[in-house]
Formats: structure tokens, C-alpha cells, sequence
């Protein structure tokens, strides 16, 4: 067997590097700030993040990116769900590049990707709408080709990142199936709204009112985007995750100590069993989300058979982020009620996170049907 | 057996009588408000005044002695106006208010004179109280207080505060008094070396700071409909040389943790009767359960949601969960009014549907998420369900906290079934 | 309101001479031979408790019982089930007669309940099949009518009380529908094998190879006997229930004084707060098994809609019966693994009733179709 | 990182040397018993056989110092062996057996001489050893014993013996020796007053009784195809005078609980390499989850099951939930085979991974029932599901104290975390 669970040499420099760039650069007070802001980001964090490459990490070095593999990105997207920083990193870097290689034409990823990797173009997917759904069906906003291009007409509703984004990748429905349509955010009939809510986390009602977009905007293959766009979203799911794996360590992290030093009835309340209970609960839910996303990353980056793993690490991971949050919160009670507290940080991460690419009900459904096939 | 908790005839009529009531003396303007922070300061102060009015009539404190104010009533008719109100969305009282801690503190423990000084405003709703007992470091462990209240050395019928209290009050500050417990005896063993107050609000030397939380609530741990009897915004409150006229002392300089342990009692929910000297709380009314109603009113007739169980036919066992889930509380809840109707003790039987509750709350957020999707996550007007009550139950799902945490309660129910200490 | 929780007079005096008869007359040794047994019962138990009126408990008095609500049945069975006591007085007393009642004629009532009542004969319903189902879709069982009577065939699983039973009311298909006969177990072509398995009860495979049986045989009306069945099916739920019940408080109260009693590092195990836990886990289990049992009870005694309550309790009292039996070993430990011990009678006899009359997730389904109704 | 556990080319190359020699060797008539009781004493005669054969090839013990007749091997080597053997339904020894808990005891703690002269015993497959530790009085709390083990005063190179101790061994006694905990001073304190034998079984005033016991097996707890391991009996073992040579101490007169942590260590699943010494104990062997899978191809392949699923879908949800913590627990085995492959300490590591399996193995009890029914229950030929695999399950799901209870797991795991004593 040729079993070996340890991070390479360049993972261990990537985690470490970015940790000591988010201690640097994201202190307590721009967390907080960023995190109540519409863009989760700003221009000069945006730009340092692309100078040290983490939106061209997975993206090939002939298209002006890195070209590492996707368990790297998972390495880097834990360290940053460890703070946990906010930001369209994933929503651009991984998700949107991914997108574009997965259905682009030559000549759109050779003009979209080296700007996506510098950060010159931020990416979103807006996908889901009124009727919330991650199926095909659920797609009723419309692009109906005319002489010039597209009119899009629809609602995209929990769309993530749609301020800090500059253009959406809008899955539409054409004459005979799903395209998608790169749309510039400022185009004339584009309009948002951040959805209000403590947990929504930065997610927007995006309505397109008779749009007009140039033929050019449609990515790749027309009517045929879905199963482009459905691969995309597999290899993008577990490094979502691995951002969820840094959530779980850091609470766990966090309790741990504290539940070392915080005193009650004169001794650390981690003598109690109930409080001991809690901590093996968050390490397993931590751990569990640990391994089934770095396995899931492992068999994509070895091209082996996955889509089992993919929906198993989503719905372990997303379940154990939520969870262990809530359990973070029993551990700390009262202190972690604070909007400054870490773990009220994660909780609306998690939270919002649930959902984002498919809630675990959806990947379990998933996980059953090809149980019975 | 008999589980009916329908009014019986007597009940009706006494129903008949509130509602033209209410329909009277609800102060114009006032609204429904899920989101406690969205309460206005305004909608606040006709709350109040809807306190005074129910307090001249003897509803604030229905079961409480009439001797001092209180309705004198029983259990019966006291259940009719907690219903009447809650059908309103109105809880009793209907604003944050601690006077329901204070109220059996000082009747059990209070000399007859301050009964006679303190009791009535209460009662008549002319005062706001705030219980003022979580400490920075004691957390769980209630004994364990810090702030101090010394003897003056020059001024013996005085007391000198001084110390910071957290995570207490609501909306909006200041109130008028504080049910206070201090650590009296820097050098007295532990539970002999505390001193109980209800004291002024507006002594010199006191401050009062909002903080900045997690939007707290009792929603997520109740399900109930009453989000205005939850605190919407904790507080700081900080005693510098505060100087408390030993009036204001309940019970002896050093009796503070018995007096405190009353209080305990009623905050962790036990209803039996008995527990607080013969003094229930309103405990034979059993309220809606809103929260598990609403969703499950949207499971069958939001064609969003519907169509969501009927793509996910295993999400309909996480609708079966909450259904089931909230038929025990009720149960639960009913089995304790059951239990005071017949003057049974079982002191167990509180703190556990207070638990259950509590734990119910947390995992409905859960729950709410798996079924509702991200819906539940906003309380956007347009996209929100059933107003702004899933966002707001998905916040304060979190915060078991206030109350008691599940971990107290755990304590409580071990002490009362004779195994823990 | 009219709220009392508390047991009539002759509901105490119930309870406690039934306590009073199994310390008497069910002493240890005679449980266990009882539980190891076939038929659960013996000829001289079964007079003794038909003598004392537990099998015409809730058949009326114009047919030879006592005709009390189907409450104080409960508060029989819960007595009973605190022993755990088995024997087919739920199959015949309860069920049986039940299913007389709703289905038979006049007649029938007339010639078949007193016999019950006085235990003369037992009996026990024959529904379930291979294919294993409460729907009347899972009958395949035939009974084809010539001129003598039936002729009967098809296999009967998972049958309860099966050699306790004297007769057997069998479900089976007719012309046009679903009809139900009451068949002696001696007929020829009946078939008894006991399932072998230790959580398995007294279930049994009874086959019925072409058994003739006379046109009287006919319960009621032909091709209409599943709307009776389902009928008195609904009303014995809540006393199978109370049942369990019985057996989680037992459990309960054991658990309870053993943990007061029990010393582990040099204090009682109640001290620590993963027994504590366990305790109060039980003990809420018990609490909800009781109250929606009871409050299923007083609807049927009272007439009023009630099919959501007889699911509710059937389903929260087989889950916590199962459950406190999984904890009781827990708090118990190795103890409890002795056949001997209470527990253990426990838990055998919660796995076995876990399906009987319907395992939870059947009742769980038929409380989701009424809420989305 | 590579989760690859395919053998690679040397381990494919051994495999099929290891496959050649049991074709070989496995005794003729030796059949695949799930059901631990079920077998005959024939068939663990045949398995004994068996255990001989491996064990002079090395293969019994295969990661043991070749010194003492183990087969000195390599993880990768070993892995190979217990893959192969499981394949064919047989743990490694393939019937129930202490010699594992007791070999790392003595060669952690035992002397050279006692090296030489025990280890090569168990190493060879000679013997059968029973670990003695748990007592009526004891329980989670192993040390407190109270069997005596006195020195002799007439002779002080003996021992006396006197006490009894439950729940032990399995199926068939009697064994060999004992790995025999006993309290040597009755006046030391805690922790210092018990002492280690590696006793022979057949001293006089030894007498062994079966208990009547829900049929206990590792099966519930482990899911893992081995029903041979499992203990399949429990027994009471009693000590009347019993005369046992200091020559059989393992450690000092009072190091007993010192040489108990090793061994507890070993048993309560620290595979994560360095915890028992340096002896690893086949732990990059990480073992198909047979419980699942049948389960899992029942849903599939039964048509009475999958008609179940199709009229009740919400039962699908229960199928994934199985499906993912077998997965989880897949996992955690693979992550402490990691870690045993890179020499990573991570003390939790191996009680959490045991502690999961112990809980899902419970769950798991529940989880059959709901879905598939009353066919859980049954081990009947014609319509109990998968052999006898789910009524043997159901079973031993209850039975969670052999290897530790979850309890003391969880002692384990704090302890590890250091946050528990």
C-alpha cells in the first residue's frame, strides 16, 4: 500500500505561509469588517491575495495560474475556514475557473482565466432561483437568442459573492436544453440585493430584466452547459469543504483550550464528563469532515471513480460545521453569544455554508439513488 | 384521565370578559413584533403601559397575592389570560421584565415590610426589574460571585457595591430596580458569603452598557410565540462604590445563595407547584407551540416547500421529527400542569420540559435548515417564510444559555431525582 | 379545563392487585421459564388471569367481560409490562376481542367473546406475510369459497402467540377483497414453526396448506374485513403501548436505585454526569412513551379524532422502549448481559415488540401523509 | 496525500504466497461460523489446528520480534496476512484469544528471561491465554481489585490466591494460562498495590464456569466480518488457594497497574504505533466493514427489502446515514493506519476510532431494525436476511463493555486531550 496521509513539502509551506498572511494581513477588526461588508473582500486584500496566487492556484500555468492539484487548494481553503476569512476566493478561483475549463471554448479560457487568476475579473455562479433546487429543472430564467445575442430574462436568488463579483456565469434555459452565459455585473437590466438576515451570510437576489448580452457571452457549447457546469461543481464541492474542515479544527481547537483554562466549581471545566463529551463529539465531527474531504479530493486528482465521495464529504462536512459550532457555543456559553466571539464568526459561516452547492438532504439523495443502482 | 384543557364554563365566561378587556386597553399601535430587535423604543413604552393597565386590574401577577397587589387568582383563571394574550401574541408581562424572579424571591424570603414596599409595584407593573446574577467568571457555576457588597464601615445600614455583571436585562435600558446578588463575605465559605438585593437602578455609580451579541432571544429555546417577553439586547451593568441601603437586602447579609437557590428554581422552570411556596407561575396553560405549527404549515401549503418533500420524500421524516418532537413538549408541558393542578411534587418534572425544550430549540435549527433549505436563513419580506420567524428561531437556536444552560439544567434534574449533588 | 392525570379509584386498585398478583404468583424463576417458553403462559396462569378478569377486561358485559374503558386496560398492561409478563393476553384479550367486535356478527359476538373472556379459547391475528407489510396490499393469503366453505392458503409470518393460540383469525383475500376467518389451530393443514432467534419472541411461520374451514368460519361480512381489522387494530395500539411503558419505567426505576446504589472510584455512579445523562435520557423517553400513550387512550375512550395520537404513541413508545432497554445495559453494564437479568428480559421482549402492530417508521409514514393532507 | 491500501508489487507477490499456503493449510472441514455459538468444539479444534500452523510459520504473531518466535515482519507485510485471512472469513488467531493483550504486556514489561520463555508459546499458537481483570465489584474501575494475590508466608516465592473473577474468556475452556490481575497489598494505596501474573490455567483450586449470558460477540461492536474472535462465551473463573510462582509476575510486587495501563492501552485500540512500545498490532490493516455491506446489497438485491425502501423512501435516509458512517469509521481506520505508517503520535486517535465503531455498532442495532424489519431479529434459515448476520448483530449491539465501554473510552479520550485525569 502506498498509504500516506501527510501534506507534501509545498502543502506545508502553502498552509503556513497563508497563515502567517492572515495573522499579517486579516486582523481581528478587518475580519470583523469584512464579514458585515457586502464583498466579505477590498480591493487591496483582493489584489495581494492574487499576488500570491491563491486564485490561479488550481488554474493551469498555460492559462496564467499555477496548475497545482486540488487537494492544494483544499490545503490552502482550510487555513483560510480556519479564520474564517470571507471573500469570492472560492466563488472566482476555484468554482468559476473550474466552470470555464470545464466548458469553455480555447479561446474564452485563454482571455478568462489569466484574468480570473490576477484577480482582474471576479466570478460567481448564479444558479439557483426562486424554486431553490440543485437539479436542471430548476432552472426557469430564460436566454432567447436574437440577431445581436441573448435577452436574459429571471431571478437568481442565494447567489454567493454577487457584489464582490464582476461577472456571474448564468446557467439559463436556451431553445433545446441549459447554457451558460458570462454576464458582466454593470450590464444595463442587472440588478442585486443582499438578502437581510443574520445567517444569510453574503448571498443576493440577482434579477435579470431583458439583459441583452453579445453572442460572445455564452461559455462554450449552447444548450449544453449543464453537464460542464455539474463537473465543475463536483471538483469544486470538496475544497468547499476543506474551508468547512478549517472551521471544525479551529472551534475544536479553540474549546479545547479553553475548556483547559476556563475554571468553574473550582476546577477546568474540561473535568467535567458532560463538557469532555462535547470536545470527542467536535474532534469526531472534525475529523470526519477531515477525511472524506481529503479523500474525495484525492481520488479527483488521480482520476479515479468519486462522485460518491464528493456527496459524502459535502454532506459530513457541512453537517459537522453546523454542529460542531453549536457545540462550540455550549462549551462557551455565555462569551460566545458576542458578534466579536470566534465561534459566533463560524456559526454564520456555517450556517450560510450549509446550503452553498447543495445542503447534505440534497448529497443524500444523491448517495441513495446510486446505492440502489 | 382527563388531557382536555379546554375552557370549562366558568373559564369561558371569564374568557368573554378579557378579550372585551384587551379589546379595549391594548394601546393603539401596538404591533406584533417576532424580531424583538426590531422593537421599537416606542413600541416598547406601549408595552409598558399596557403593563400598568394590566396591573391596575390585577392581571400582571394573576395568581399572586391581592394582599399586595397581585390577582389573587387561580390557576384556572390565570390560565385564560395567559391564553387570551398569548392569542394576541402578547405574553404576560408583555415586555422583557425580571419581575416574575423578584416577585417569589421577595415573597418568600422578604420581611413583611418590604413585601408591603416592594410587591405592589411589581405587581401593578409600575417597575421594570432586571435579575442581575451572571458574572464575567461565574458563568454555570452561580456561587461563585465576585462583585462585592461590603458593610460601610462608616454607614453599617449601608452597603458598598462594587463589580460587573453580564449577559443581563433586555430591552431597553435603564429598568427601574435590579434583583441583585452579591458576594457579601470575601472570607465566608462558599454559598454562606452572599447577600441578595432588589436595589434602585439609578444609584450613583452605576453604568449600563448594551453589548454586542448574538441577537439573543427565547424563541429558539421556548418555540413559543412570545418574542416579546425575550431580552433582544443583553447588558454590561458595572457598580462603582455604589452605595445600597440595607432596606434593599433580602433575607440575611449572608443568605444570598438560600435566596438565590428560590429564584434558581422558578428561572429553571419548575412548575410543580410547590417550589416556590406554593406560588405557580401560570404553569397549567399550556401555550402553542408557533415555531413547529408554522413550519408545519408551510410543509403542506408553501408549494415551494411541498414540492421540496415531494422531491425529497426522506426530508418528510424530518417534518415527522419536529411533529413528534413538539407533541412531547406539549405533553410534557401538560403532564406539568397536570402535576399542579393535582398538587403533586415531582421537582424533576420542571427542569425536563425545560430541557427538553431547550435541546428541541437547538436541534430545530437543524432540523429548519434540512427542511426549509436556505430559506430559513433569511428574514427577507419577499423570499422569508412565515415573516421573520425562521431567522430569528435560526438565531437564538444557539443561545441556550439564558434560563439556564442545558448543563445546569442536567444538574438540576440529577439533584432532584437524588443522584447528583 | 377539566385536566386530571390521575388514575381513577378502581384504576389504582387495578394496578396494585395486579402488582400484587405477579410478586405472588410470577416470581423469578417462573418469568424466566415463562419467557424461554413457546406459548409464554401455562394452563393454570391462564385460568388464574382469566379468573381475575385481565381477558374480558374491555369486552362488554352483555358478552361476558367487564366492559371497562380501553384506559384501564392500559393501566393493566402497564402493570404487566413492568415484569415484563408474556403470554397471548394482549393477542386475545385485547386484539382478539377487538377484532370481534368490529368485524363479527351479532352471533359471533355472542358465541366467541364469552369463550374469550374466560379463556377457553385464545386468540391471535394472522396478518403479516413473507413479503412483510400492514398494508392490505401485503395479504396474498387466499381463502376461495366452495360450497362447504373455504379452502385456505398461504403463509402467515411473524405471527405472535401463535402456539399460545387456540384459534387464529386469519386474513386472507377473497372474490373482493379482504376477509377474515377465524380458524382453529388443530384444523388439518395448519402449520406451526416457532423463528428461531433469541430477540426473535414467540413469533411464528404459520402455513396453511389448502385448510378447509366451514362458511361460519367467516368473520362478519365477506370481501369487507380490513376497515374492521384496521379498526380494532387502532383501538389495541395505545394498550400495546402502555405495554412498553410499563417496561420503561421498570427499567427506569432500576436504573435509578442501581446508580444511587452502585459505587465506582469510590463514589456512586449516579455522581457521574455520563450516567446522569443516561438516567435522564431514560426517564424522558419513559415520560413520552407514558403521556402520548394516555392521551391516545383518552381519545379512544372519549370518541374523538385520534388517528395521528395512536400513531404518535405507537411510534415514540416502540423507539424509547428500545431505547431504555439500550441504556439500561449501558448504565448496568455486565451485569446485565446475564439472561437472568431484568434488563435482559427487557430488551428481548423491545426488539420483539418493536414491529409488532407496526414498527415506527410505518407509523411515522402514515403520520406524514395526514400532515401533508 | 495517497489513500491508496492496494497492495503494492511486494505485497501483491507475499499475498500470493499467503493465499497458496492457506489453501495449503487451512484445515479440512474448518467452516465460516458467524455465529460465535455456534460453533462446536470440533470446529475450534480445527481453528486451534490452524493457529498452530500460522504460528510456526510466523504468521500468528506476525509483527513480533522474530527472537521470540514472532514473525518479525514489517506493517506492510502483516496487512497482507490479516487481508488474506479475513478474505476468507478468519481473524488472526482465528478464535477467541487473550495472547494479544498479553505478548506486548510481557515484552513491554516482562524480564528477559520471562521473554524467552512465555513468548514463544503464544507466538507459536500453543497456548491459549484468558485476560482476568474484570471482577463482580470492579467494572469500569480496574483498579480496583480486590482478588488477593498474598506472597506466600511459609514460601515467599508464591503467591496465594484467593477471589473470582467475571465475564472472562470464551469460547472453549478451559484455556492455557491467564493474564491474571490481582490487588497484592490490601494496605497500599491506589494504583500501587496490584500485581501482573501470567498464571497457568490449570493450578489447583482453579474452577471455571460458563455464564448464561446475552450472547456477547464483537461482532455489534466491531461490524467486522470476524464472528471467530469473538468470545462467543463469558465465564466466571474462581481462586480458592490458589499457589502461583513468583516466576509468573509480570513487573514488580505493586507494578500491576502500571503493567494493566500497557496492556488497557493495547485493548482500548491505541494503534497509533508507539503506545504499547513500539508494537504495532496489524493496525494498517484496515478491515472491510462486512455488517455494512450486507446491509447495504440486502437494499439493493432483496426484493422484499427494496420494496420496502420503494414504499417507504424515508427508510433511503436511514440506508445513507448506515452508508456514511461505515464510511466515517472506514476512514478513521485509515487515518490511524496513517499515522501508525508515518510514526505520528496522536493518543486520541485510537480510542476515538474505537469509541465510533462502539457507538455506530450500537446505532447500527437500531438503524436494521427500522429498516428491514422484523427480519433483523431473526436467525432463521428461510427468512432471516444475510445468513445469521443480523439477528448475531442485533445481539451483540447491546453488549458494549467488551474492549471497554464507551465510558471508558471517553475516560481515555480525555485523558488523551488533556483535559480528564
Amino acid at each position: 500500500m502506498s498509504l500516506d496521509l501527510s501534506l507534501t513539502k509545498s502543502e506545508e509551506m502553502l498552509k503556513s505561509t497563508t497563515l502567517d498572511f492572515l495573522e499579517r494581513e486579516i486582523p481581528r477588526e478587518t475580519l470583523e469588517a469584512l464579514l458585515d461588508s457586502d464583498t466579505g473582500t477590498t480591493e487591496t486584500i483582493l489584489k495581494k491575495v492574487a499576488d500570491i496566487g491563491w486564485l490561479g492556484l488550481i488554474i493551469p500555468e498555460e492559462y496564467g495560474g499555477i496548475g497545482y492539484p486540488l487537494t492544494t487548494a483544499g490545503v490552502l481553503f482550510e487555513a483560510l475556514g480556519s479564520w474564517p476569512l470571507p471573500g469570492p476566493y472560492f466563488s472566482s478561483g476555484i468554482l468559476g475557473s473550474q466552470i470555464v475549463m470545464e466548458a469553455g471554448t480555447e479561446e474564452q479560457k485563454q482571455q478568462l482565466l489569466p484574468e480570473v487568476a490576477t484577480g482582474n475579473i471576479v466570478l460567481t455562479l448564479a444558479l439557483t432561483e426562486p424554486e431553490y433546487s440543485w437539479d436542471p429543472e430548476g432552472v426557469k430564467a430564460t436566454a432567447s437568442s436574437d440577431a445581436d445575442g441573448f435577452v436574459l430574462n429571471g431571478v437568481k436568488l442565494f447567489t454567493p459573492d454577487a457584489q464582490a463579483a464582476t461577472y456571474f456565469i448564468v446557467v439559463a434555459r436556451t431553445d433545446r436544453g441549459i447554457s451558460l452565459l458570462v454576464v458582466e455585473k454593470k450590464t444595463a437590466g442587472v440588478k442585486l440585493r443582499r438578502l437581510p438576515g443574520f445567517l444569510a451570510g453574503r448571498t443576493f437576489e440577482v434579477t435579470f430584466d431583458s439583459v441583452k448580452v453579445p453572442s460572445s457571452a455564452l461559455l462554450g457549447t449552447m444548450d449544453e452547459g449543464w453537464k460542464a457546469l455539474e463537473k465543475a461543481i463536483t471538483r469544486s464541492i470538496p475544497v468547499l469543504c476543506a474551508y468547512k474542515v478549517g472551521g471544525c479544527q479551529a472551534i475544536f481547537d479553540l474549546a479545547l483550550k479553553y475548556s483547559r483554562e476556563r475554571v468553574q466549581f473550582s476546577q477546568p471545566i474540561g473535568r467535567f464528563q458532560r463538557v469532555q463529551d462535547m470536545i470527542i463529539e467536535m474532534i469526531t465531527h472534525a475529523d470526519a469532515a477531515r477525511w472524506t474531504t481529503y479523500e474525495a479530493l484525492w481520488k479527483l486528482d488521480t482520476q479515479q471513480p468519486m462522485a460518491e465521495s464528493v456527496h459524502l464529504a459535502k454532506a459530513v462536512a457541512s453537517e459537522a460545521y453546523w454542529q460542531v459550532c453549536t457545540l462550540g457555543h455550549r462549551v462557551f456559553s455565555g462569551v460566545s453569544y458576542s458578534m466579536e466571539h470566534t465561534v459566533s464568526f463560524h456559526t454564520r459561516t456555517s450556517r450560510h455554508l450549509y446550503n452553498v452547492l447543495g445542503e447534505p438532504s440534497y448529497h443524500r439523495q444523491q448517495i441513495a439513488a446510486r446505492l440502489l443502482s | 384521565m382527563d388531557f382536555s384543557i379546554a375552557y370549562n364554563r366558568e373559564q369561558e365566561a371569564f374568557a368573554e370578559e378579557v378579550r372585551a378587556w384587551l379589546d379595549e386597553n391594548i394601546p393603539e399601535g401596538l404591533k406584533n413584533t417576532r424580531d424583538v430587535l426590531k422593537m421599537s423604543r416606542e413600541q416598547f413604552l406601549l408595552r409598558r403601559e399596557l403593563s400598568g393597565k394590566l396591573g391596575r386590574k390585577g392581571w400582571l401577577y394573576p395568581e399572586y397575592p391581592a394582599q399586595y397587589g397581585g390577582g389573587g387568582m387561580g390557576a384556572d383563571s390565570s390560565a385564560v389570560l395567559y391564553k387570551e394574550c398569548a392569542d394576541r401574541g402578547l405574553s404576560i408581562p408583555p415586555h422583557y421584565d425580571s419581575g416574575k424572579l423578584a416577585a417569589p424571591t421577595i415573597l418568600v424570603c422578604g420581611t413583611e415590610e418590604q413585601k408591603e414596599r416592594m410587591l405592589p409595584p411589581i405587581f401593578k407593573g409600575e417597575v421594570v426589574t432586571w435579575q442581575l446574577f451572571t458574572e464575567p467568571e461565574a458563568g454555570t457555576d452561580e456561587a461563585n460571585q465576585h462583585i462585592e457588597a461590603l458593610r460601610s464601615e462608616s454607614d453599617r445600614d449601608c452597603f458598598i457595591v462594587n463589580g460587573g455583571k453580564i449577559f443581563v436585562g433586555g430591552l431597553y435600558a435603564p429598568p427601574d430596580q435590579f434583583l441583585l446578588l452579591t458576594r457579601s463575605d470575601p472570607d465566608a465559605p462558599r454559598h454562606q458569603n452572599l447577600a441578595m438585593f432588589i436595589a434602585p437602578a439609578d444609584l450613583p455609580g452605576i453604568e449600563i452598557l448594551p453589548l454586542d451579541l448574538f441577537p439573543p432571544g427565547t424563541l429558539g429555546q421556548t418555540c413559543y410565540t412570545a418574542g416579546d417577553s425575550a431580552p433582544g439586547v443583553k447588558h454590561s451593568v458595572f457598580f462603582d462604590d455604589v452605595r445600597i441601603h440595607d432596606s434593599f437586602l433580602i433575607g440575611g447579609d449572608r443568605d444570598g445563595w438560600k435566596v438565590a437557590t428560590a429564584t434558581l428554581t422558578v428561572e429553571h422552570g419548575d412548575r410543580s407547584g410547590t417550589g416556590t411556596g406554593g406560588v405557580s407561575r401560570g404553569g397549567v396553560y399550556i401555550p402553542q407551540n408557533v415555531l413547529v405549527e408554522k413550519i408545519l404549515d408551510q410543509c403542506k401549503n408553501n408549494p415551494n416547500v411541498r414540492k421540496r418533500l415531494e422531491k425529497n420524500p426522506h426530508l418528510q421524516d424530518t417534518m415527522v421529527d419536529i411533529f413528534i418532537d413538539g407533541q412531547i413538549e406539549r405533553l410534557l408541558a401538560t403532564r406539568n400542569a397536570g402535576l399542579s393542578r393535582s398538587g403533586i411534587r415531582a421537582p424533576y418534572a420542571g427542569p425536563q420540559h425545560s430541557l427538553f425544550l431547550k435541546m428541541f430549540g437547538t436541534a430545530l435549527t437543524a432540523k429548519m435548515a434540512r427542511l426549509l433549505g436556505p430559506y430559513a436563513h433569511t428574514d427577507d419580506e419577499e423570499w422569508g417564510l412565515a415573516d421573520d420567524l425562521f431567522e430569528v428561531s435560526q438565531r437564538s437556536g444557539v443561545c441556550v444559555a439564558p434560563g439556564g444552560t442545558p448543563e445546569a439544567l442536567k444538574i438540576v434534574i440529577s439533584r432532584a431525582l437524588r443522584i447528583g449533588r
